[in-house]
C-alpha cells in the first residue's frame, strides 16, 4: 500500500493545479494518473482562458456572461467565486512562465469569444491548453511532487454506510498498467478526482480516447450524485471526419460560417442577428444542424467555416495551429479553402456534484475540473470558461483537501430526505435490479468488511475486491468483446441523445443501454497478460461509459424543457417556473434514482434574474 | 541502452536504409576523419625516413610513388580529404547557424563537388603510374 | 531518477578548438595538397626540394602549426567519436591516455622530421 | 492533397461567394460516392471480407509474459483502406476487429498528447498524424528504436522523462512584478523566438532518431536541450537559473554530444528546428565561457 496526505487522481489541468495547491499547503501529495500528465486532454484545448484582467472589464461582467450563457442553471456562489478568482489564477500561470500571446506593450493578449461581452479570453496562440498543461506540469516537476503515471484508478476506498452523506473516503485503488500490480493508495487527508471528460460516450467527439468519464462513474458508484448530466455541449466547429476541434478562436478572430448556398446563415436565417457566428455554442450548433436538416448543408452533413479573409499574416500569428489541424486531419488548406465543420460532442457541463471547495458529500472525497459539477456552466459552458475552472476550482479543492481553513460553503451536496424525486418508468441501472450481477466485483462503497473500519483496512479490502474482480475478468475464456458494446453505445448516444432530442429517441437510448448492460455481463478480456493490458483497461472503461451515458439520458428524458444545450423537440421553451433546478442521479446501489436540487441564483453580491437569452 | 532481448529487425536492418542526409553526412565525415588521422600517422612515419638521410628518403618516396596501388590510394586520399574539407565547411556553417534549412542540399553538393574534383585530378595523380 | 550531472566539465573549449583548427586546416590542407600534388607532383618529390621548402621559416612554421592543429583536431575528433559511443569510466580514461600519448609521439616525431629536413 | 481539381479560373472570382464549388467539396462528394459504392459492394460479396481496397499492416509484437510472443515477431493485418485513414486508425481497426491484445499508446488523435510515436516504415512518426495514403505498403509499424519495449508498440519512456527533467524544465524568475494582477512583460519578438520551442509534446521521436542518443545513454538529447532553450531564451527567465541551466546543457553529455545529424529535426512532428536550437546553445555556451576569460 502506498500512502500520502493527498492523492490527486488525474494529471490534467485540474489535477496538476490541485496537486500544486495541496503541496503549497504543506501536504505530501501524489498524483495518480492513467496517462503521463503531459498526455492529458487539457493539452488539446486551443482557444483560451477567460479572466477579467483589463480596465473596462470586471469580474461581475464575467459572472453575468457566464450565468447568461448557462441559461440560468448555474449556482451563483460558484459563478461568483469563479469570476473573482480567475484573474489571479491566470496571472499566476503567467508568473509560472506560460507563453501567452502578447500585445505590443508586452502584456498578455486577449481576444473576443462567443457569448462574452468583453474580449477577455487570454490565449497562447491556438494551443492555449497545451501551454497551460505543460506550464503546470513544469511546476509539479519543480516541486518534486510524486507522480504515479500510467496507474489506472478503478475504485475509491469508501466506508460502507447506508447514507452516502456519512461515508468516508480513505483512498483509492489503482493498478499499474505497466506491471499489472494492483495496489491501495491510502490518502490521509483527501482524494481529489480530476479525471476529465466523458466524450467517449459519443462517437463523434473532440475528446480523447482516454476521456471515458472514469472519475464520474467511480464517484457515482461510491454514492456521490451526478449533477446535470444531460447538459452536454456540442461544439459547432469540429472536423467531420475525425471530430478534431477547430477552435472558437477562429470565429473570435472573425471567421465566418456559410451554408451550401453561400449564405451567412447565422444572420440570414436569424439564428443570432446580433452576434452572428459569435453567439453561444449551443445556438451555433443548432443553427448548423438546422441548415443541414433543411437541405442547405454541404453534402447533407456539414457547413463551411471560412477564415481566408483574415489574411495569412493574422492567421499564422494567432491561429497557426488551426492550419496544421485542417491540413493533417481533413486535408484542407485553411488559407485557400473554407474548412468543413459540423457539431460534435465537446464538453460535459455536468458531473460529480461538489461545492465551491470541491467537496463531495463523501467526507475526504473531492472533485475538480471537467469531471466535477460545481454548477458553474449550468446548461451551457461558454468557450474559454473551462480552463479557468480547472485552475480556480482545482486549486481550491487541493487546498481544502490539504486541510486549509476555508469559509463555510454555500452550496450543499448529497442526497437529502425531502428532495423532489422522479420515476422515469423505463428500466435503468443494474439489469434486474441486481447490483451483484453486474460483473465480477462490487461497485465501490460496498466492498468493505463491516468489522474493521480502520482506514487502512478499508483501502486494503477495496484493493482485495478489485484484485478478485480483475482475476475473474481475466479468467473468462470467451464472451463479448467490450469494443462491440462500446461502439453500440456510442452509436445509440449519437443517434438519440445528440443536439436535437426527442422523447422516443431518449427512451430508445435507455433501452439500448439496458441491452448493453446485459451484454456487458458476459464481457471477457482476450489479452491474458498482466503487462500493459489495454484490453483490460478499455473493458473497465466501457463499464464507466455505460453508467455515465445512462445518467445523461435519464436527465435528458426528465428535463422536458429547452434550456441551453438541452433541446427537446416536444418542449420548445424554457420553463423557469418548473426547471430552475438541477437534475441529480444517484446510483443507489444499482437502482439509479433521479431527484432534483434547486439552482441558486442568489449570490453575495448580485442576484441573477433569468432573462431571455438572445445573441 | 540495455536491451532485454534482441530486437533484430528493429535495431539492425531497415535502419541504415532509412538514414537521412544528415546521418549519412555524419557517417561519411566520421569515416573520412578517421582515415585522415590514420594517414597523418602513416605520413609522418614515411617522412621519418628523412632522419636516416636523403638517400633513404628519396628511395622510399620514389619507391612508393612507383607503385600503382599507392597512386590509386592517393586518389582515394584526395577524395577523402576533399569530402572532409567540404563537409567540414558545411559543418562550420551549421555551427554558425547559417543555411540550416538547406543542410541536406549542401551535403549533396559536397558529395558532387568531391566527385568532380577527384575526377578532374585523376590525370595529375596518375601521370606515369602505369 | 536521472542522475543530475554535478561535476561540471565544460566541453566548450575543445568544441571551439575543434572548429578553429578546422577553419585553419581548410586553408593549410588545401595549400598542402595543392603544393605537393599539383605544383610539384608527388612522384617528383626529392629530399632537396623538401629541404629547400623547409628552410623557409614561414613554411617551417606553417608546417609545424599544421602538424599540431591536425593532431589535435584528429585526435580530439577520435576521442569525441568514442565518447559519443558512450564510453565511460575506465575505458574513457584509457582512451584519454592512449590518445594523449599517441599525439605527443606524433608531434615529437613530426617536429624531428621537420628539423631534419630544415637541417636544424 | 492527392486530387487537385484544376479549377483555377472559377476559383478566383467566386472564392467566398460559392464555397460549394471548392475542390474540397468535390473531393468529399467523390469520396462519399466511393464509400457508398464500397459499402454496397461489401454487402453484395459477403465471402471476401473487404471488397474495397485493403492494405497490409505489419505490426511488431512482443509480450514477455505470453507464450509465443516472448520472441519478437511481426503480425500481418489486412485493413480496409479508407480516405483520410491514419496509421493510428489502422491500428485501432486491427485491434478492435482482429486482436484486442494488440497494444499501443494513444489518446488525443490530434497530435497533441505525444503518446503514439512509432517507427513507421523506418521513420519515427506520430501514428495519428501519418496518413496511410502517404506510405508505401505494406506499412510496417514498430516500437521506437533505442528504447526498451514493454509490449508490442509500447516502449519504456522513463529514460526520456528523466532526461527532460535533468534539463530543469521549469520557470524560475528572479523577481515578479509587484501587485497580484501584474503580469511580467514579454516582447512579441521574444515570444516569437521561443514559440517553436514551446511546442514540444514529449513524444520522444527525436531522441529515438538520434544516433548519438542511441550510443550515449547520458546524452541529454534534443528534446531536453530544446526544453532548456525554451527557458534560456525566455527574457523573463531569472539570471541565476539561466546560469545553472547553461551549466547543465554544456556539461560533457550536453550540447557537445550533438553531431548535427538533423534527424531529430526531420522527425519532429511539431516541426521544431531542434538542431538549430542546439547549435544556438552551443554558441551561447562558447560566448559565455569566453566572457569569463
Ligand atoms: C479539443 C478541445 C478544446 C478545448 N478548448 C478549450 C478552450 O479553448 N478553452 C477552455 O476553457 N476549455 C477548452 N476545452 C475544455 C477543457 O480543455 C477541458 O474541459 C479541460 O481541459 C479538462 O481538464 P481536466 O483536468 O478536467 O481533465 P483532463 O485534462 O482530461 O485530464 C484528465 C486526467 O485524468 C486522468 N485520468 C482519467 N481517468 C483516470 C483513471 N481512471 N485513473 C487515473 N487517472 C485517470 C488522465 O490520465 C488525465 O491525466 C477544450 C476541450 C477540448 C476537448
Ligand atoms: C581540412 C580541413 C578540415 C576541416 C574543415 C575539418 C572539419 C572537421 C569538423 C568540423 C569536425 C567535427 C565534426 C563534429 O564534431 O561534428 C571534424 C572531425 C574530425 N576531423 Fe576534421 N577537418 C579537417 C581536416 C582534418 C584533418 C587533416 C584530419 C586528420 C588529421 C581530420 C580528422 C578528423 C577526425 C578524426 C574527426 C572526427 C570524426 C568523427 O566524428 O569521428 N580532419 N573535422
Ligand atoms: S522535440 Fe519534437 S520530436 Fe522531440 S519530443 Fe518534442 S515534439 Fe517530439
Ligand atoms: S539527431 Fe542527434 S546529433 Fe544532434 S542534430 Fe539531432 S541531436
Ligand atoms: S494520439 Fe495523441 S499524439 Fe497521436
Amino acid at each position: 500500500m502506498y500512502e500520502h496526505d493527498v492523492i490527486v487522481v488525474g494529471g490534467g489541468g485540474a489535477g496538476l493545479r490541485a496537486a500544486i495547491a495541496a503541496h503549497e499547503e504543506g501536504a505530501d501529495v501524489a498524483i495518480v494518473t492513467k496517462l503521463h500528465p503531459v498526455r492529458s486532454h487539457t493539452g488539446a484545448a486551443e482557444g483560451g482562458i477567460n479572466a477579467a484582467l483589463r480596465d473596462g472589464d470586471s469580474w461581475e461582467d464575467h459572472a453575468y456572461d457566464t450565468m447568461k450563457g448557462a441559461d440560468y442553471l448555474s449556482d451563483a456562489p460558484a459563478v461568483d467565486t469563479f469570476a473573482q478568482t480567475a484573474p489571479e489564477e491566470v496571472i499566476q500561470l503567467e508568473h509560472w512562465g506560460m507563453p501567452f500571446s502578447r500585445e505590443d506593450d508586452g502584456r498578455v493578449s486577449q481576444r473576443p469569444f462567443g457569448g462574452l461581452s468583453f474580449p477577455r479570453t487570454t490565449y497562447a496562440g491556438a494551443e492555449t491548453g497545451h501551454h497551460m498543461l505543460h506550464t503546470l506540469y513544469e511546476q509539479v516537476v519543480k516541486r518534486g511532487i510524486e507522480v504515479y503515471d500510467e496507474w489506472y484508478v478503478s475504485q475509491v476506498a469508501v466506508t460502507d454506510e447506508d447514507d452516502p452523506n456519512e461515508r468516508d473516503c480513505h483512498g483509492v485503488v489503482a493498478w499499474d498498467v505497466q506491471t499489472g500490480e494492483i495496489a491501495g493508495f491510502r490518502a490521509r487527508e483527501g482524494v481529489v478526482l480530476a479525471t476529465g471528460g466523458l466524450g467517449q460516450a459519443f462517437d463523434h467527439t473532440t475528446n480523447a480516447v482516454a476521456n471515458t468519464g472514469d472519475g464520474v462513474a467511480i464517484a457515482y458508484r461510491a454514492g456521490v450524485p451526478m449533477e446535470d448530466m444531460e447538459m452536454i455541449q456540442f461544439h459547432p466547429t469540429t472536423l467531420p471526419s475525425t471530430g478534431v476541434l477547430i477552435s472558437e478562436g477562429v470565429r473570435g478572430e472573425g471567421g465566418i460560417l456559410y451554408n451550401s448556398e453561400g449564405e451567412r446563415f447565422m444572420f440570414e436565417y436569424g439564428y443570432a442577428t446580433n452576434d452572428g457566428e459569435l453567439a453561444s455554442r449551443d445556438v451555433v450548433a443548432r443553427a448548423e444542424l438546422t441548415e443541414v436538416n433543411e437541405g442547405r448543408g454541404v453534402e447533407d452533413e456539414y457547413v463551411y467555416l471560412d477564415m481566408r479573409h483574415l489574411g495569412e499574416e493574422r492567421i499564422t500569428d494567432r491561429l497557426e495551429n488551426i492550419l496544421h489541424l485542417a491540413e493533417d486531419f481533413e486535408g484542407v488548406n485553411g488559407l485557400e479553402e473554407p474548412m468543413p465543420v459540423k457539431p460534435g460532442q465537446h464538453y460535459a457541463m455536468g458531473g460529480i456534484e461538489v461545492n465551491e471547495h470541491g467537496e463531495t458529500c463523501i467526507d475526504g472525497l473531492y472533485a475538480a475540473g471537467e469531471c466535477a459539477c460545481v454548477s458553474l456552466h449550468g446548461a451551457n459552458r461558454l468557450g474559454g470558461n473551462a480552463l479557468p475552472e480547472l485552475i480556480v476550482f482545482g486549486a481550491r479543492a487541493g487546498r481544502h483537501a490539504a486541510g486549509a481553513d476555508m469559509p463555510e460553503p454555500k452550496i450543499e451536496t448529497g442526497p437529502y430526505d425531502d428532495a423532489e424525486r422522479e420515476e422515469l418508468g423505463v428500466p435503468v441501472g443494474a439489469p434486474d435490479g441486481d447490483a451483484d450481477a453486474v460483473e465480477p466485483a462490487a461497485d465501490g462503497g460496498e466492498a468493505v468488511d463491516a468489522d474493521d473500519r480502520s482506514p487502512d483496512a478499508v483501502v486494503e479490502a477495496t484493493a482485495e475486491a478489485e484484485r478478485e474482480r480483475i482475476d475473474t475478468l481475466l479468467e473468462r475464456e470467451d464472451g463479448v468483446n467490450h469494443a462491440d458494446v462500446r461502439s453500440d453505445l456510442q452509436e445509440s448516444m449519437t443517434a438519440n441523445v445528440n443536439v436535437f432530442r426527442e422523447e422516443e429517441g431518449l427512451k430508445q437510448a435507455l433501452r439500448d443501454i439496458q441491452r448493453a448492460r446485459e451484454r456487458y455481463q458476459d464481457v471477457y478480456v482476450a489479452d491474458k497478460s498482466r503487462t500493459f493490458n489495454t484490453d483490460l483497461q478499455h473493458t473497465i472503461e466501457t463499464r464507466n461509459l455505460l453508467d455515465v451515458a445512462e445518467a445523461i439520458t435519464m436527465g435528458a428524458l426528465a428535463r422536458d424543457e429547452f434550456r441551453g444545450a438541452h433541446w427537446r423537440k416536444e418542449h420548445q421553451e424554457r420553463k423557469d417556473d418548473e426547471w430552475l433546478k438541477h437534475t441529480m442521479v444517484s446510483w443507489n446501489d444499482g437502482e439509479p434514482e433521479l431527484w432534483y436540487r434547486p439552482a441558486i441564483l442568489e449570490g453575495d453580491e448580485q442576484t441573477y434574474e433569468p432573462k431571455e437569452r438572445s445573441y | 541502452m540495455s536491451e532485454s532481448y534482441d530486437r533484430g529487425l528493429v535495431e539492425d536492418f531497415g535502419r541504415w536504409r532509412e538514414f537521412s542526409a544528415g546521418m549519412w553526412a555524419w557517417v561519411f565525415h566520421k569515416f573520412t576523419g578517421w582515415v585522415l588521422i590514420g594517414y597523418l600517422f602513416t605520413h609522418i612515419s614515411v617522412l621519418s625516413t628523412s632522419l636516416q638521410g636523403p638517400e633513404t628518403y628519396n628511395q622510399t618516396l620514389s619507391g612508393l610513388e612507383s607503385l600503382a596501388l599507392v597512386r590509386l590510394l592517393e586518389v582515394g586520399l584526395l577524395a577523402v580529404a576533399v569530402f572532409h574539407i567540404l563537409n567540414g565547411i558545411r559543418l562550420l556553417f551549421v555551427d554558425l547557424g547559417v543555411g540550416l534549412e538547406s543542410q541536406d542540399k549542401s551535403f549533396y553538393a559536397s558529395l558532387v563537388l568531391t566527385g568532380v574534383i577527384v575526377v578532374a585530378s585523376v590525370p595529375t595523380f596518375l601521370t606515369g603510374a602505369f | 531518477m536521472a542522475e543530475r550531472y554535478s561535476s561540471f566539465s565544460s566541453g566548450s573549449t575543445t568544441w571551439l578548438l575543434q572548429r578553429v583548427t578546422a577553419a585553419f586546416l581548410v586553408v593549410v590542407l588545401a595549400f598542402h595538397f595543392f603544393l605537393l600534388h599539383f605544383v610539384h607532383h608527388a612522384y617528383e618529390i626529392e629530399f632537396l626540394g623538401s629541404q629547400a621548402r623547409m628552410q623557409d621559416l614561414g613554411y617551417y612554421v606553417t608546417m609545424i602549426l599544421f602538424l599540431v592543429t591536425a593532431t589535435f583536431h584528429g585526435v580530439n575528433g577520435v576521442y569525441n567519436a568514442l565518447v559519443n559511443q558512450g564510453i565511460d569510466g575506465k575505458a574513457k580514461r584509457a582512451a584519454q591516455i592512449v590518445l594523449g600519448v599517441a599525439s605527443i609521439l606524433l608531434v615529437v616525431q613530426g617536429v624531428r622530421v621537420a628539423n631534419a629536413l630544415a637541417g636544424f | 492533397m492527392s486530387t487537385q481539381t484544376p479549377e483555377t479560373e472559377t476559383e478566383t472570382e467566386s472564392e467566398t461567394e460559392q464555397p460549394a464549388s471548392s475542390p474540397h467539396q468535390e473531393r468529399r462528394l467523390a469520396e462519399k460516392r466511393e464509400r457508398a459504392e464500397r459499402e454496397a459492394a461489401e454487402e453484395a460479396a459477403d465471402a471476401t471480407k473487404f471488397d474495397g481496397e485493403t492494405l497490409e499492416l505489419k505490426v511488431f509484437r512482443y509480450d514477455p509474459e505470453i507464450e509465443g510472443k516472448e520472441e519478437p515477431r511481426f503480425d500481418s493485418f489486412t485493413v480496409p483502406k479508407e480516405q483520410g485513414m491514419t496509421v493510428l486508425d489502422a491500428l485501432i481497426f486491427a485491434r478492435d476487429e482482429y486482436d484486442s491484445s494488440l497494444t499501443f499508446r494513444h489518446s488525443c488523435r490530434q497530435a497533441v498528447c505525444g503518446s503514439d510515436a512509432f517507427f513507421v516504415n523506418g521513420q519515427q512518426r506520430l501514428g495519428c498524424q501519418t496518413q496511410i495514403s502517404e506510405l508505401d505498403t505494406p506499412v510496417r509499424v514498430e516500437p521506437l528504436p533505442h528504447q526498451d519495449v514493454v509490449k508490442d508498440l509500447v516502449v519504456e519512456m522513463d529514460h526520456f522523462y528523466d532526461q527532460m527533467e535533468t534539463a530543469q524544465p521549469f520557470f524560475d524568475p528572479d523577481d515578479l512584478p509587484e501587485g497580484e494582477l501584474e503580469e511580467q512583460r514579454q516582447s512579441r519578438e521574444n515570444r516569437e523566438k521561443i514559440k517553436l520551442s514551446t511546442r514540444c509534446i514529449w513524444c520522444g521521436a527525436c531522441m529515438s532518431s538520434c544516433n548519438i542518443a542511441a550510443g550515449d545513454n547520458k546524452y541529454l538529447g534534443p528534446a531536453a536541450i530544446n526544453k532548456a532553450y525554451r527557458f534560456y531564451m525566455d527574457e523573463r527567465e531569472g539570471e541565476q537559473k539561466r546560469q545553472e541551466r547553461l551549466e547543465i546543457i554544456e556539461q560533457e553529455h550536453g550540447v557537445w554530444r550533438c553531431q548535427t545529424q538533423f534527424s531529430c529535426t526531420n522527425v519532429c512532428p511539431k516541426d521544431i528546428p531542434l538542431t538549430e536550437h542546439i547549435q544556438e546553445l552551443k554558441r551561447e555556451a562558447v560566448k559565455q565561457n569566453l566572457k569569463f576569460w
